[in-house]
């Protein structure tokens, strides 16, 4: 006889996840990067380094700075390209066992809709998460996702072209996100997720420049973490789809407020560099909790705030 | 690549503003190697957040050291620790030096505590075929290596106010080794400020003469998941323009590297 | 033979400070409470807790949280209203040697105009900063600023009745603040104060409840300094009329951070509650930062920022 | 109200999770009387970000002490520092206890930490007029006050769990005391969770007898400058509706707050 034990599995609209957690883009690489400590087969999902049609060289260094209970970073998506995503790092990704999460970026709405097809037909690839948030680029990103139409836009545009589960990853450096989350949700998306990074900058008092070489970057870190919480609160009030909340989570706890304010799963960026074990950490912490408090099943608590 | 729990067993001043510092990682020792690193975490809260890397100094059985200055929050909350208390710490990481073959000789040329590296390095070199040029700011500034691992290698010394050894920059003892003869069979390993590194190179390509460096950069993860440390590479060499300190590095041969694009960076 | 010390002084538009140092609102209530160890004299000014026309109890409590390098408030602008703020602090506010600056905040436009022409004539208070950026109130705050129309008309419904300096204190939490920041600088502001608090919330994984009785609060301190920063480099490049930067600021690096970035004057807020001295560390710091860079005036390193 | 640099020279465990902390203190302790407190700030990094609020429990020539329960972040990083370390005390702060008058009995009714304050207010009244009823969860929690300056004291134990005193809530002693003759010069002075201090009331209002409450409230500044400890009021007594922890407490008649209010917060 195996003993029970708490249920964590999830779904999010037509993708089931063995657990909540996943892995924040361009914070796990392709999951092979940590390998010697962190089993990617533990988690619910992972979302790789966003991926863009063409490689891209990302921007000048210094890219990333420390900040109180935080970080900036200013990667510019810097990334391998569309083929040799597909010859260097699907054969390895297809051979996990947990959902493989591709995380695309373009510069128009066309290249959105390119890289969706491109990736057509590849089953093992469980879902596109399409990042309209990215504050590091010039063209494209945020730009799409600041913008309702626009963001509608994109959405459609990898909706036509794609056979999978699409996840919109919104920026929370808008004036009332909801709108732009019911833009999405009309478009057709499958879900929601949130936040990408908070623009920000440093001074170097020293040299007087701004300490990152593109000047502004995203904060991420538990620095955002309420900021995050609130916008994932709004927007699982604000739609019908799925929402996977994110943004400064480093233990279960943190995991569990998202859970609570309604998120259907989480996503582990920053932490990872402070502390790769924190994955398996909040996987395992997440499962003493539910056998703690007598939860059978950790689908019950999501959205289970006491208002 | 381990991340595990290490509990400090020495974590004293050896020079000014400098200490050495000693820990119990009998997990990360036994695969480490000269020029690798290793990231510290400083506190379990969350300021200040990132870990930090340090060179390893050496290893004698499962104690791994680190030789590290205080300049800012996270090394002074690292100075500030006592034996007995522990750190995570994550390493071996990067790439570390191509150990010169039995029949080379090894130039180390070390600016200040750029020699953190070294060290280790030269603990693997037979004391005959190194010559270990040492270049620091004063003498109070001067790091003894006799007792780490190397009671046979004098350092050649040079201090920018002449307090000790030769006065002046360290690479003209390099440049006056390589006028005497015997030099083709020389490798240089070199890791210091910038300008300094400038400075080998530059000497080190006029006599023709292989050089590996050490670099840094600010990390986030420090296993190549994160693409924060990157640094402009020769675009002769690779033709991606990014390498990244962490994974590709931190040692890089001279040639791999864009020096024309590194002056703004302090160091 | 007095010593010649470094000159502190800045200008915002016509109002002239001993350093560029200030305390931020609902921070440093009346400049009474800390006065056994803070003089509020050294200060380049104080800006006094939010003012409303009629007494305002405030939001229930919990009303505090703490986050990681930070916190949420959700105080609500508790108050004691215009006619005990005339007749028991103006008084006592009279006679520093500094500039009282009064923060106003209204219901509706009408209620800013009012409270603008009831200070009319009071020579001691040196100037309006006008908190159309308040996330912790239904009504008014934030709903003015986030709307560029919005904003406008407050301010110039605030000139209209006013004879002194106004300035309009702007929302993080928008989509682009330099369209906020034109739209009042277009209406007539003197000068424009950033950030307030970005909006977030905290939720209690014992009591499944958010931590603030008001769900949602304002996040201040050291983890929002990065977003603080680089929304007041966006602003002193957007419009041409003087800018007061504070967020997160503890030290006097951070403040030199923000006069870097452009900002003619800096406020210091929750900084002062976990260490009062702060603001004579930063007046100090500045001081000796000057001397040993030989900087004769503060004012000439303002927006010196080498790009 | 000061803020000064205080040096520990006591932090020692005295009960499960219960620690007393010992400072110089020579300027703060100079104004302190039972019932305030200070804000203690626990790291110079920004996390844990803000000072905590402790209740003065007593104060010996230059020392003042705190007994403080480890409960979070803050109180364990508090427990973790060590003999010669400072931190910087803010204090004293907020209104104390109105000390009874000679001809006054007083009774004390603690429940767990809710010890701290009502030690320093014992010290302060003769031990023939006091009766110092102290509620635990257990025996392992219970608090040795005669130590701290109160030799002549013998607590009138209640354990939750009976394993010390007598068994149950320490509010049963409370109404059996008060069921005697003479408890017309009575004044009740509390201290404890938020259901034993509801109860404490109910029982003093039942008797006419005057309480004194010592509250708790999340705090910021602890001046009264930010608004944030608010706490609502008997509106009866006071016509704004929110008083301030910090300034218009910690200690409180009973009869100003407005008890109903206080259900859904966690002490
Ligand atoms: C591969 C590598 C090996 C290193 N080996 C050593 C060594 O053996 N001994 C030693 O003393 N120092 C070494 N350094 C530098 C060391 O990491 C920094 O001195 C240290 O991070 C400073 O931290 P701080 O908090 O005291 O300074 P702060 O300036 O407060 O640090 C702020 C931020 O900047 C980063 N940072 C600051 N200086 C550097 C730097 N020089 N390189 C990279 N990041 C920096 C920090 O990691 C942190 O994120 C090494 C750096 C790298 C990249
Ligand atoms: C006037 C006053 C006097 C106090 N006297 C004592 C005392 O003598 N001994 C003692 O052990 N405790 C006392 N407390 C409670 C003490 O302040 C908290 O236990 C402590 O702040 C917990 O900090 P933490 O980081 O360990 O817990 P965490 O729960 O991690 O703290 C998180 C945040 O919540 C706040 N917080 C948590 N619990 C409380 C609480 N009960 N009251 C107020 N804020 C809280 C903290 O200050 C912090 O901002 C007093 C509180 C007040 C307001
Ligand atoms: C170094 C770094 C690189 C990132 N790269 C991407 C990316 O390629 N695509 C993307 O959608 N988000 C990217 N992000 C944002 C994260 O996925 C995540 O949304 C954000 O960091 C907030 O979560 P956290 O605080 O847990 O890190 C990146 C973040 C960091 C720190
Ligand atoms: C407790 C508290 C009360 C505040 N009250 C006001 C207010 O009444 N009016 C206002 O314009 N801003 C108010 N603010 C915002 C601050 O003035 C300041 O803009 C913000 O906290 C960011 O700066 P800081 O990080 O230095 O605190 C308040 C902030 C805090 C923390
Ligand atoms: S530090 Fe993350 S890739 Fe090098
Ligand atoms: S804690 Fe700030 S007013 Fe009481």
């Amino acid at each position: 006889m195996t003993l029970k034990k708490p249920d964590l599995s999830v779904a999010l609209g037509p993708l089931k996840l063995k657990n909540p957690v996943l892995t924040a883009s361009g914070t796990f690489g392709y999951g092979q990067e940590f390998l010697d400590i962190i089993d990617p087969n533990i988690l619910g999902g992972i979302v790789v380094k966003g991926l863009s049609l063409k490689p891209r060289a990302g921007n000048p260094p210094p890219r990333i700075i420390e900040t109180p209970c935080g970080m900036l970073n200013s990667i510019g998506l810097a990334n391998i390209g569309l083929d040799a995503f597909l010859q260097e790092k699907l054969p390895w990704l297809r051979d996990l066992n947990t959902n493989v999460i591709v995380n695309i970026y373009g510069h128009s709405i066309n290249e959105y809709g390119a890289l969706a097809s491109s990736l057509k037909g590849i089953k093992e690839i469980a879902a596109l998460e399409v990042n309209i948030s990215c504050p590091n680029v010039e063209k494209g990103g945020m730009a799409f996702g600041t913008d309702p139409d626009a963001s509608a836009r994109v959405t459609e545009e990898v909706l036509k072209n794609s056979d999978k589960p699409v996840i919109v990853k919104l920026s929370p450096n808008v004036t009332d996100i909801r709108v732009i989350a019911k833009a999405v949700e009309n478009a057709g998306a499958h879900a929601i997720s949130l936040i990408n990074t908070l623009t920000g900058m440093a001074i170097d008092i020293k040299t007087r420049a701004p300490k990152l070489a593109n000047v502004s970057g995203g904060l991420s870190g538990p620095a955002i973490k309420p900021v995050a919480l609130y916008l994932v609160y709004q927007v699982v009030r604000a739609v019908n789809i799925p929402v996977i909340g994110g943004g400064g989570i480093m233990d279960y706890q943190d995991a569990l407020e998202f859970l609570l304010a309604g998120a259907s799963a989480i996503q582990v960026g920053t932490a990872i560099f402070v502390n790769p074990g924190a994955i398996s950490d909040i996987i395992e912490g997440l499962s003493t909790y539910c056998k703690t408090e007598g939860i059978f099943e950790i689908k019950t608590i999501i959205g289970d705030l006491k208002e | 690549m381990i991340d595990q729990k290490t509990e400090i067993i020495i974590n004293k001043k050896i020079a000014e503003a400098t200490y050495l510092l000693g820990l119990n990682a009998h997990k990360i020792v036994s695969t480490a190697k000269p020029g690798q690193f290793v990231m510290i975490r400083l506190t379990s809260e969350n300021d200040p957040f990132l870990r930090r890397p340090f060179s390893i100094s050496g290893i004698l059985e499962d104690r791994l050291f680190i030789i590290y200055r205080v300049i800012g929050q996270g090394t002074r909350i690292l100075s500030s620790l006592q034996k007995g208390e522990s750190i995570q710490t994550l390493g071996p990481l990067g790439k570390g030096f191509t150990i010169p073959r039995p029949d080379q000789k090894a130039v180390l040329v070390a600016g200040g505590l750029g020699i953190a590296p070294l060290v280790f390095l030269a603990q693997k070199i037979d004391p005959d075929r190194l010559n270990f040029l040492a270049g620091f700011r004063s003498a109070k500034d001067v790091i003894d290596v006799r007792g780490l691992g190397l009671k046979d290698v004098e350092l050649n010394l040079a201090t920018d106010d002449h307090s000790l050894g030769q006065g002046g920059a360290v690479t003209n003892i390099l440049e006056d080794l390589l006028f005497k003869p015997g030099r083709s069979e020389l490798t240089v390993f070199s890791c210091g400020p910038l300008l300094m590194l400038k400075q080998v190179v530059k000497i080190t390509k006029k006599f023709r003469i292989e050089c590996q460096v050490s670099l840094e950069s600010n990390m986030a993860c420090g296993v190549g998941a994160c693409q924060g440390c990157a640094i402009e590479s020769a675009s002769s060499y690779d033709t991606s323009s990014y390498l990244h300190v962490c994974k590709d590095g931190p040692v890089f041969k001279s040639e791999a590297l864009d020096w024309n694009k590194y002056d703004l960076k302090k160091t």
